[in-house]
């Protein structure tokens, strides 16, 4: 989430969904909140029982939107531009929180002179190369800050140009110059009002499809809605991530949210809305290529091995990151324990490098190229779940082995039998030579552990009943395997099996099953002194000597006091609505983050009616309803003095603690991919042309150009007319694992179907209840249509655009089953964090059941564009027409 | 015992289906079969022997008032429609085994050890709501969670409801909350919400709904009937028919026999 | 059971007795009906649990009887959920007991058109032995610029949002440990 | 889509199966709840009336302002009754009338007349075995027959005419088998059966409440008609029927009067009916549409004819025989009319909704209700509620 991150300082919603009932007005956007997270819905709808208003942006009109007091249908793929009008809009009709933008943003910095802003370079900013598709991120910097500037958020993020090799960072980015007039023509704040200058009403209704009396009645409720007496809340979903210009969406959101004074108030903040049980868990103790537990990054190859160095490129001159030499040796402690010392680095030189891309399309690219010799699938079905599905099952077909885990046969089991280009024919079973273990998978109610739910709050869950049969958790299954592989390599003296030998794997176990204690492991998590063996208190108490150990820092203090914390259960109705006593959220069980901007800088809170966290003078220290998010006893007037560093270096009313500078980023040096500010731009199929920019698409974004993931005209490609976007329906869950073999909800939603406008529907001769066939380059499917008012075209610069919408549950095993919409996605990821682009992209739509369920991937073609319309524009990459993707490119001696 | 009973607000239904869901866990149910329909997104289409909750949902082209759309006049009504537990119900009234039952909570409730499948309870029903399952062969509906009330529960679907659409209670209780609520829709301007079913002065056919709704829109528009009347009251009229039909067959009778008698030699 | 047993539970019978001319009440009720109580009150346990399926969190309550489930509904004392849950959550006990949930180990072999069942223990070991051969016939110590790498690339994973923590946790070690780079799950995808 | 082939079911196949419909596994999961004991055979035949709606919802009867409705679907269920049902409203209504008649006989009659009288209650006594046996055939749990005299239910015209089959049925076969003894069993015979043949009446007219005592619009709307039409038709039956078998002059002289009075009262009444359904023409649609249209349309010309026949000169045995089939077939004919009628009345929403709306509801036996239940004055078309 480094759209949070990388703004805010921390990767997770900014507060949770109780206090969505203190908002004055909710914009859900990129999310079907009452559809995809009902119960979560409740708080939306308490707030508008209250009085709040109720605003649902989204190309359909949804559940959601039948809620909402206004309901605006944008198109597919455009929301930079629509949030970017209402940045505009709050600017130039001064409507922003002006006490909380000079104070607690990056507002007033100035920037390098050097730099040059997409106004300037058409859809670019200074520093693209290319040759690369990537920019070279130096002119972005703060004026009179040498190097790099060290962003949190995704730390990993230093390992690319131009960030954060060798020196240290500087401490001297808290007193980087600044303008708090806010009037230096290169201060944050106008630069930021010069880019935001182009994305008018008139643009928003051209890019959007939003009528602009529309667009000007959402940007009055925000900002009537917002200041001190109000706030604000913006709840986003996969709508808004799931786009090859994903992080930036998410950009514009916490800016717009920053202007109006929303991020750490309650009733305000940001809530990202995610959609399965432990995702936030699973980000937080990544099951991720390029982290490490809390966000700390694996390291990457380097000309220097030494952990040294990779603590001097990663630590922060100032404020909280600058403690990250404490949770990288504790982590490596808690991993190698007494075999890690100071001496041998505590094991860091053991741990596998990256070398750049290692995330899931690209591993899933490698082996379908054969590089990949071993999978294992846990509690995942990307056969279904994941883009371009003919292209994930070639990859499985080439495997030696493949592990899954599950409570069925999903599809992915059932790649070598039942996938559409078995069925057709296309691919013999006999053929596929992957061997395929399939491990019956315990369920929540079989096994103790904690999931992290969307608003970071990690609960316990506990064991009701053993596990039948073969049936065993994930835990079982690691431990024993690690147990195994620990004996296997027992007598190795190998340097490559030195990390399995060492690390620690003692779990005590329980039970005929020997099943390991969840409770140790978060035990672990939570951190211990090595000399007493006792849970330390939460991560303040961690150290870079070796004398704590600690799984991951962020969560330290789940465990503190040797009592589970996650597992409290104190009911809500016996507790203050903040509810401080149920589970426990990371950090330090805090559940508005950044609470400290609650309160003026001062320290007193904004108003009587929004009053959170405040200073207490009299006790000296932070108090209200929440942990505060801050130095507990630092006081608001605290100005660090010159030359200070680390966490000193904060000013007490520096409320980002996260943030080298103790500032919200409007304006982010660093710490980007495709650019310091977000610019629109169109998702990489689409039928229209970008009409704020020359450039076309994301610049950077990640592309696999290869016969198996053929691609459409970036834009007007006339074979592929309207946009579709995929979704998710109330009745099922992701790829449908856990919903189509349930008959109760099978019967709710039994069947695959489309969305289309009457309007579509009578061009196209669709009628309602009938079927239909969608097609991509990447393949076809069936479908039921549902002909809907709730779906409308939108007129775009004159021109009416037809939207498709589709939900992706459906799959070919089950107890009822579909084509899955997800065969018809290409693999196209956006550059920060590898998501895909999912939300939109182009299709056509014919009457009939009329699909072929050829795939590219096992070699269908796709027909072949009009004369005079060329494929490939400025800015796409390379021509596709390969099967097989050189690897691993050996650098250019001057990069190296 | 208070009377106890539900009051569904579509208003703030989201059409989740979370209540159909959690009944059929609670009464375990089985699934309907797996048909898809076209009519928006119900797929159960109504309430019947093994499905006690149903949410209907209403794509039409009438905007709501406070709601403005991007999609022109146009508003998506969603409610969860439920048997009603009638005050007078056709049910309860023709059922021959007396298998339906009135509870002491005032719930018109089935007993499944009792009921013969004779199928006349679903012929009485103004509501369509009882069914009798051709192949288990007896009478089902909503039992108002008959089983969870004694111990103090609440009814399941009305427990799982996850934005209090569906309330259970007190009838008196609900009452107020009813009117509360159709007050606040008109001071926003919702001037067509009104309470369907709330008592005999509001539905005398049916003397008031223990299960009563809050509509937006006719309650046709819902499956729901505009003047539902329990057939029994209009059966006096079917039995003074009777009497005058048993005059009639009596008197062609003794009329033939005399006028057999007169004619013979 | 003797006649007038049988007649004694006659309802007709009572209707006399009372007076009850309609028998629309109580009157008509079986024993069954008087005395019918919910499955949860019988039992053995309540286990308190969260909901699998979307990361809103809802609190859950597993009732147990015998070791069996039997029902699984929404905790009321959750500040999150207050006791509610969408169709899915709702839908929790067919998840964890349905039939549709495989008990035991499948192996498809090489080449195999149907699932064969193997022992979990040899099951676990064949892995075992995969992994150990894939990682030991793929290890790089340098990569191709001759940087120091310590990992294989011939062995990648999937899936974690919805596992828990802890086994999250243990994957990152254990497979961070083997040199395994490529460990991904859906907050990607 | 599915991987079944002819060949055995696959693992996958197995896992895949819906089997009860909770799929539960007994192992892991217990069903205890009250809904787990309902039998499961075949779970897409307990809901069918489920079609596929090719209309878009917002453009068709949703949002018609003038005949609405919930996607077209029925407003209330149709009857789950099987053809043994209208079998039992012929046979019933005979076995009553021809009770009856045997009384009449029995008291006003000559000795002459005793064969005619005791056919009388032979037809009356088997015609109650068989309506009996026809009802029982039609229970969902026929082995709880029984149950239908658990409770005495006043407002239940089944529970009623359960009780009131019964009696006569018991009082029926009593008085059969007892009716030729001497002294006081004689005297019990006697007295069964003239009570049996007295309950003959309400057995020959209360069919037509059971009908009428419903939600079905056909049935409901013909209240005051449908209940003398079914006993007229019984009369003209059971005369037809009686004329069927062997008989004297004598008995023709009473069997003729009997069975021309009961075809005209039937023929009339049939009329009456029709007249009472056309209130509101959608519920009359069925009695000219349809399988049930056809059905009405048929026993109306079999009534007319049986009736035309049996008036012309001459009495030749053929045509006598021919006019009482025909009388016969049409009343079967009537009861399964208005039995399908039902049926489609109940599948059409508009012959729910509106005569509701035109006052037809709750609004003809409550004098003072003028308003529908959602507060709008009844009269229709109505506008679109805003």
């Amino acid at each position: 989430m480094p759209g949070l991150g990388i703004t805010l300082g921390r990767g997770g919603a900014t507060t949770f969904q109780q206090d969505l009932r203190n908002s004055d007005c909710i914009l859900i956007q990129g999310s079907n909140m009452a559809e995809c997270h009902p119960v979560g819905f409740q708080w939306v709808m308490e707030a508008k029982a209250r009085g709040a208003t109720i605003i649902h942006v989204d190309p359909r009109f949804t559940r959601t939107s039948a809620m909402a007091n206004q309901h605006v249908p944008i198109r597919v793929g455009s929301d930079i531009a629509f949030l970017g009008g209402l940045v505009r809009y709050v600017l130039e009709h001064e409507r922003y929180f002006k006490e909380y933008v000079t104070h607690y943003t990056n507002a007033a910095n100035l920037l390098r002179e050097d730099f040059q802003d997409t106004e300037d370079l058409d859809g670019l900013f200074s520093g693209f190369v290319p040759e690369e598709n990537k920019y070279d991120v130096t002119s972005w910097g703060y004026e009179g800050i040498e190097g790099p500037t060290p962003a949190a958020g995704h730390k990993e993020l230093y390992s690319e140009p131009g960030a954060g090799e060798g020196e240290s960072q500087s401490t001297r980015i808290t007193e980087a110059p600044k303008d708090f007039t806010l009037q230096h023509p290169r201060c944050v704040f106008q630069v930021l009002r010069r880019h935001f200058q182009r994305y008018t009403p008139a643009i928003v209704a051209k890019v959007c499809g939003v009528p602009e009396e529309q667009f000007l009645k959402v940007a009055e409720a925000l900002c009537a809605n917002s200041g001190r007496e109000r706030t604000t809340a913006l709840c986003y979903a996969v709508g808004w991530t799931q786009h090859s210009v994903g992080v930036q969406y998410i950009r514009t959101a916490t800016i717009l949210q920053l202007l109006l004074g929303n991020i750490g108030r309650p009733g305000g903040g940001i809530l990202a809305l995610r959609g399965h049980s432990s995702i936030q868990g699973s980000t937080d103790i990544p099951t991720l290529f390029n982290l490490l537990p809390g966000y700390l990054p694996m390291p990457s190859a380097q000309p220097s091995p030494h952990l040294d160095d990779y603590l001097k490129s990663h630590t922060s001159g100032t404020g909280w990151w600058s403690n990250f030499p404490k949770y990288v040796v504790s982590l490596l402690k808690a991993w190698f324990g007494d075999a890690a010392t100071k001496e041998n680095e505590y094991g860091f030189r053991h741990l596998p490098r990256l070398t750049g891309n290692h995330s899931h399309m690209q591993t899933v690219a490698d082996m379908a190229d054969g590089r990949v010799r071993g999978y294992f699938v846990m509690g995942e079905n990307p056969a279904v779940g994941s883009m371009n599905g003919a292209l994930q099952r070639k990859g499985l077909r080439q495997l030696d082995w493949l592990v899954v885990r599950d409570f069925t046969l999903i599809e992915t089991a059932e790649f070598w039998r039942t996938a559409p280009e078995i069925q057709r024919g296309d691919v013999k079973p006999e053929d596929i030579r992957t061997e395929v273990f399939f491990f019956p998978a315990a369920a929540h109610t079989e096994k103790d552990g904690s999931f992290t739910n969307t608003q970071r709050m990690l609960q316990w869950h506990h064991a009701a009943v053993e596990p039948r049969e073969d049936v065993r958790s994930e835990l079982h299954f690691i431990f024993h395997l690690g147990r195994r592989l620990k004996a296997l390599y027992a007598d190795s003296g190998e340097t490559k099996d030195q990390a399995l030998r060492e690390l620690t794997w003692d779990y005590p176990t329980k039970g005929t099953h020997e099943e390991p204690s969840a409770e140790a492991v978060l035990r672990e998590i939570n951190g211990y002194t090595i000399k007493e063996g006792q849970p330390v208190s939460g991560f303040t108490a961690l150290k870079d000597d070796g004398t704590t150990a600690c799984g991951c820092w962020i969560y330290s203090g789940a465990y503190a006091d040797g009592v589970n914390q996650a597992a409290r259960r104190k009911p809500g109705h016996e507790q203050t609505w903040v509810a401080p006593e149920w589970g426990w959220a990371w950090p330090a069980n805090r559940r508005i983050l950044y609470n400290r901007a609650s309160a003026d800088p001062e320290g007193r809170p904004w108003s009587e009616r929004k009053k959170y966290v405040w200073w207490d003078d009299a006790r000296r220290r932070w108090t209200g309803e929440d942990v505060p998010d801050f130095i507990v006893d630092l006081p608001p007037d605290y100005r660090p003095p010159p030359g200070a560093s680390g966490v000193e270096a904060l000013a007490g009313d520096n409320p980002f603690i996260m943030q080298a500078d103790g500032k919200a980023w409007l304006y982010a040096p660093a710490g980007m991919m495709d650019g310091p500010l977000p610019a629109h731009y169109e998702p990489m199929e689409s039928p229209v042309k970008n009409a704020l920019y020359g450039q076309q698409c994301n610049p950077t974004r990640l592309e696999w150009p290869r016969r198996g993931n053929p691609y459409h005209r970036a834009w007007g490609d006339p074979r592929y007319p309207f946009i579709l976007t995929t979704y998710r329906l109330t009745e099922h869950h992701t790829a449908g694992g856990m919903s189509r073999w349930l008959s109760w909800l099978s019967e709710l939603q039994p069947e695959q179907f489309c969305e289309v406008s009457p309007e579509l529907a009578r061009e196209r001769g669709l009628s309602n209840g009938g079927w239909a066939t969608l097609r991509t380059a990447r393949g076809d499917l069936e479908c039921r249509v549902l002909v809907t008012e709730r779906l409308r075209p939108l007129k775009l610069n004159g021109t009416s655009v037809h939207q498709v919408g589709i939900p992706y549950h459906w799959g070919v095993t089950g107890r009822i089953r579909g084509d899955g919409a997800n065969e018809l996605l290409p693999f196209v990821a956006d550059a920060n964090v590898d998501i895909q682009e999912s939300k939109a992209l182009t299709c056509d739509v014919v009457e009939g059941r009329q699909a072929t369920r050829a795939r590219a991937a096992t070699g269908a073609t796709q027909p072949a564009l009009p004369e005079g319309l060329e494929l490939h524009r400025r800015d796409s990459l390379r021509a596709g027409e390969v099967d097989h993707v050189p690897w691993q490119e050996k650098k250019k001696d001057e990069e190296r | 015992m208070s009377r106890k009973g539900f009051f569904t607000d579509s208003t703030t239904c989201i059409g989740c289906k979370a209540c159909e869901v959690a009944c059929k866990q609670w009464n375990q149910l089985p699934d309907d079969g797996f048909h898809f329909t076209g009519m928006s997104y119900d797929q159960t289409g109504d309430l019947g022997c093994s499905t006690w909750r149903h949410v209907a949902f209403v794509e039409r082209p009438v905007p709501l008032p406070g709601h403005t759309t991007g999609v022109g006049d146009f508003s998506w009504l969603m409610v969860s429609d439920v048997c009603k537990h009638c005050q007078r119900a056709g049910c309860l009234e023709a059922c021959p085994t007396g298998a339906i039952v009135r509870t002491e909570f005032d719930t018109v409730y089935v007993q499944p050890d009792v009921c013969n499948g004779c199928g006349y309870c679903v012929t009485a029903c103004p509501f369509g709501v009882i069914d009798r399952r051709p192949d288990d062969g007896r009478a089902w509906k909503c039992t108002l969670c008959y089983d969870r009330l004694g111990d103090g529960m609440t009814p399941a679907c009305a427990k799982a409801c996850p934005t209090e659409s569906i309330v259970y209670g007190d009838l008196d209780v609900l009452h107020e909350r009813a009117e509360n609520r159709v007050r606040e829709l008109h001071e926003q301007g919702i001037i067509s919400a009104y309470l369907y079913g709330k008592d005999a002065a509001n539905q005398p056919g049916t003397g008031g709904l223990n299960a009563f709704f809050l509509l937006v829109d006719k309650p046709e528009v819902y499956n729901l009937p505009p003047d539902p009347v329990v057939p029994t009251m209009k059966a006096r009229e079917a039995w003074s028919a009777v009497a005058l039909g048993a005059l009639g067959m009596a008197a062609v009778a003794v009329g033939a026999v005399l006028l057999g008698r007169r004619g013979s030699p | 059971m003797g006649v007038l047993d049988l007649l004694s539970r006659w309802p007709v019978l009572r209707q006399l007795l009372r007076g009850d001319l309609t028998a629309l009440g109580e009157t008509a009720m079986t024993e069954r009906s008087r005395e019918l109580q919910p499955r949860t009150a019988r039992a053995d346990r309540v286990v308190k649990s969260v909901c699998p399926y979307c990361a809103v969190g809802c609190g859950q309550d597993i009732y147990v009887k015998d070791e069996r489930i039997i029902d699984i509904e929404g905790d009321t004392d959750s500040p999150v959920s207050r006791g509610r849950l969408c169709p899915k959550g709702s839908a929790t006990f067919q998840l964890v007991t349905g039939t549709h949930r495989v008990q035991h180990v499948l192996y498809r072999r090489p080449g195999g058109t149907e699932w064969e069942r193997l022992p979990l223990e040899r099951a676990m070991e064949m892995v075992a032995e995969r992994v150990k051969h894939t990682r030991d016939t793929t290890w790089e110590d340098t990569d191709v610029n001759g940087l120091n790498v310590q990992r294989t690339l011939g062995i990648a994973h999937l899936g974690g949002a919805t596992l828990d923590n802890e086994e999250n946790y243990l994957i990152k070690k254990l497979f961070t440990s083997l040199g395994i780079v490529q460990v991904e799950n859906q907050a990607r995808i | 889509m599915s991987s079944s082939g002819e060949e055995e079911p696959s693992f996958l196949d197995k896992l895949q199966q819906r089997s009860d419909g909770r799929n539960v596994n007994p192992a892991l999961g217990t069903l205890l709840g009250e809904g787990a004991q309902q039998r499961v055979k075949d779970l897409d035949g307990a809901n069918p009336a489920r079609t596929v709606s090719s209309s878009i919802p917002s453009r068709s009867e949703v949002a018609s302002a003038d005949a609405p409705s919930y996607h077209g679907l029925a407003a209330i269920k149709q009857p789950v009754w099987i053809a043994t049902v209208p079998a039992y409203l012929f046979v019933g209504g005979v076995a009553g009338a021809a009770s009856l008649l045997g009384l009449v006989i029995d008291v006003l009659g000559e000795e002459e007349l005793d064969p005619l009288a005791r056919r009388c209650r032979q037809l009356g006594t088997v015609g109650d075995m068989v309506s009996a046996g026809l009802l029982i055939a039609d229970l969902g749990r026929p082995e709880r027959f029984l149950n239908m005299l658990r409770v005495f239910r006043p407002t239940s015209p089944m529970s009623i005419g359960s009780w009131v089959l019964a009696l006569s049925g018991g009082l029926n076969t009593v008085g059969l088998v007892l009716g030729r003894s001497r002294g006081v069993l004689g005297v019990v015979g006697k007295i069964s059966g003239y009570s049996a043949a007295l309950l003959g009446m309400p057995l020959a007219g209360y069919t037509a409440v059971l009908l009428n005592n419903t939600a079905v619009p056909l049935w409901q709307a013909t209240r005051r008609t449908l209940p003398p039409f079914f006993m007229a038709s019984a009369t003209a039956s059971a005369g037809s029927l009686l004329s069927l078998f062997p008989h004297s002059p004598r008995e023709e002289g009473v069997l003729r009067p009997y069975r021309l009075a009961g075809k005209t009262a039937e023929l009339a009444m049939g009329y009456a009916v029709e007249h009472d359904a056309r209130r509101a023409p959608e519920v009359a649609r069925p009695l000219d549409e349809g399988v049930s249209g056809a059905l009405w349309k048929a026993s109306r010309a079999c009534s007319v004819a049986g009736l035309v026949v049996d008036v012309l000169p001459g009495r030749q045995r053929w045509k006598q025989v021919a006019a009482d089939l025909l009388t016969t077939v049409g009343a079967v004919t009537a009861r399964f009319a208005v039995f399908h009628g039902g049926k489609a009345s109940a599948r059409d929403p508009q012959a729910t909704f509106k005569p509701q709306r035109r006052g037809h509801g709750a609004a003809e036996v409550v004098p003072a209700h003028a308003v529908a239940s959602d507060g709008k004055p009844f009269s229709f078309p109505l506008p679109v509620v805003r």
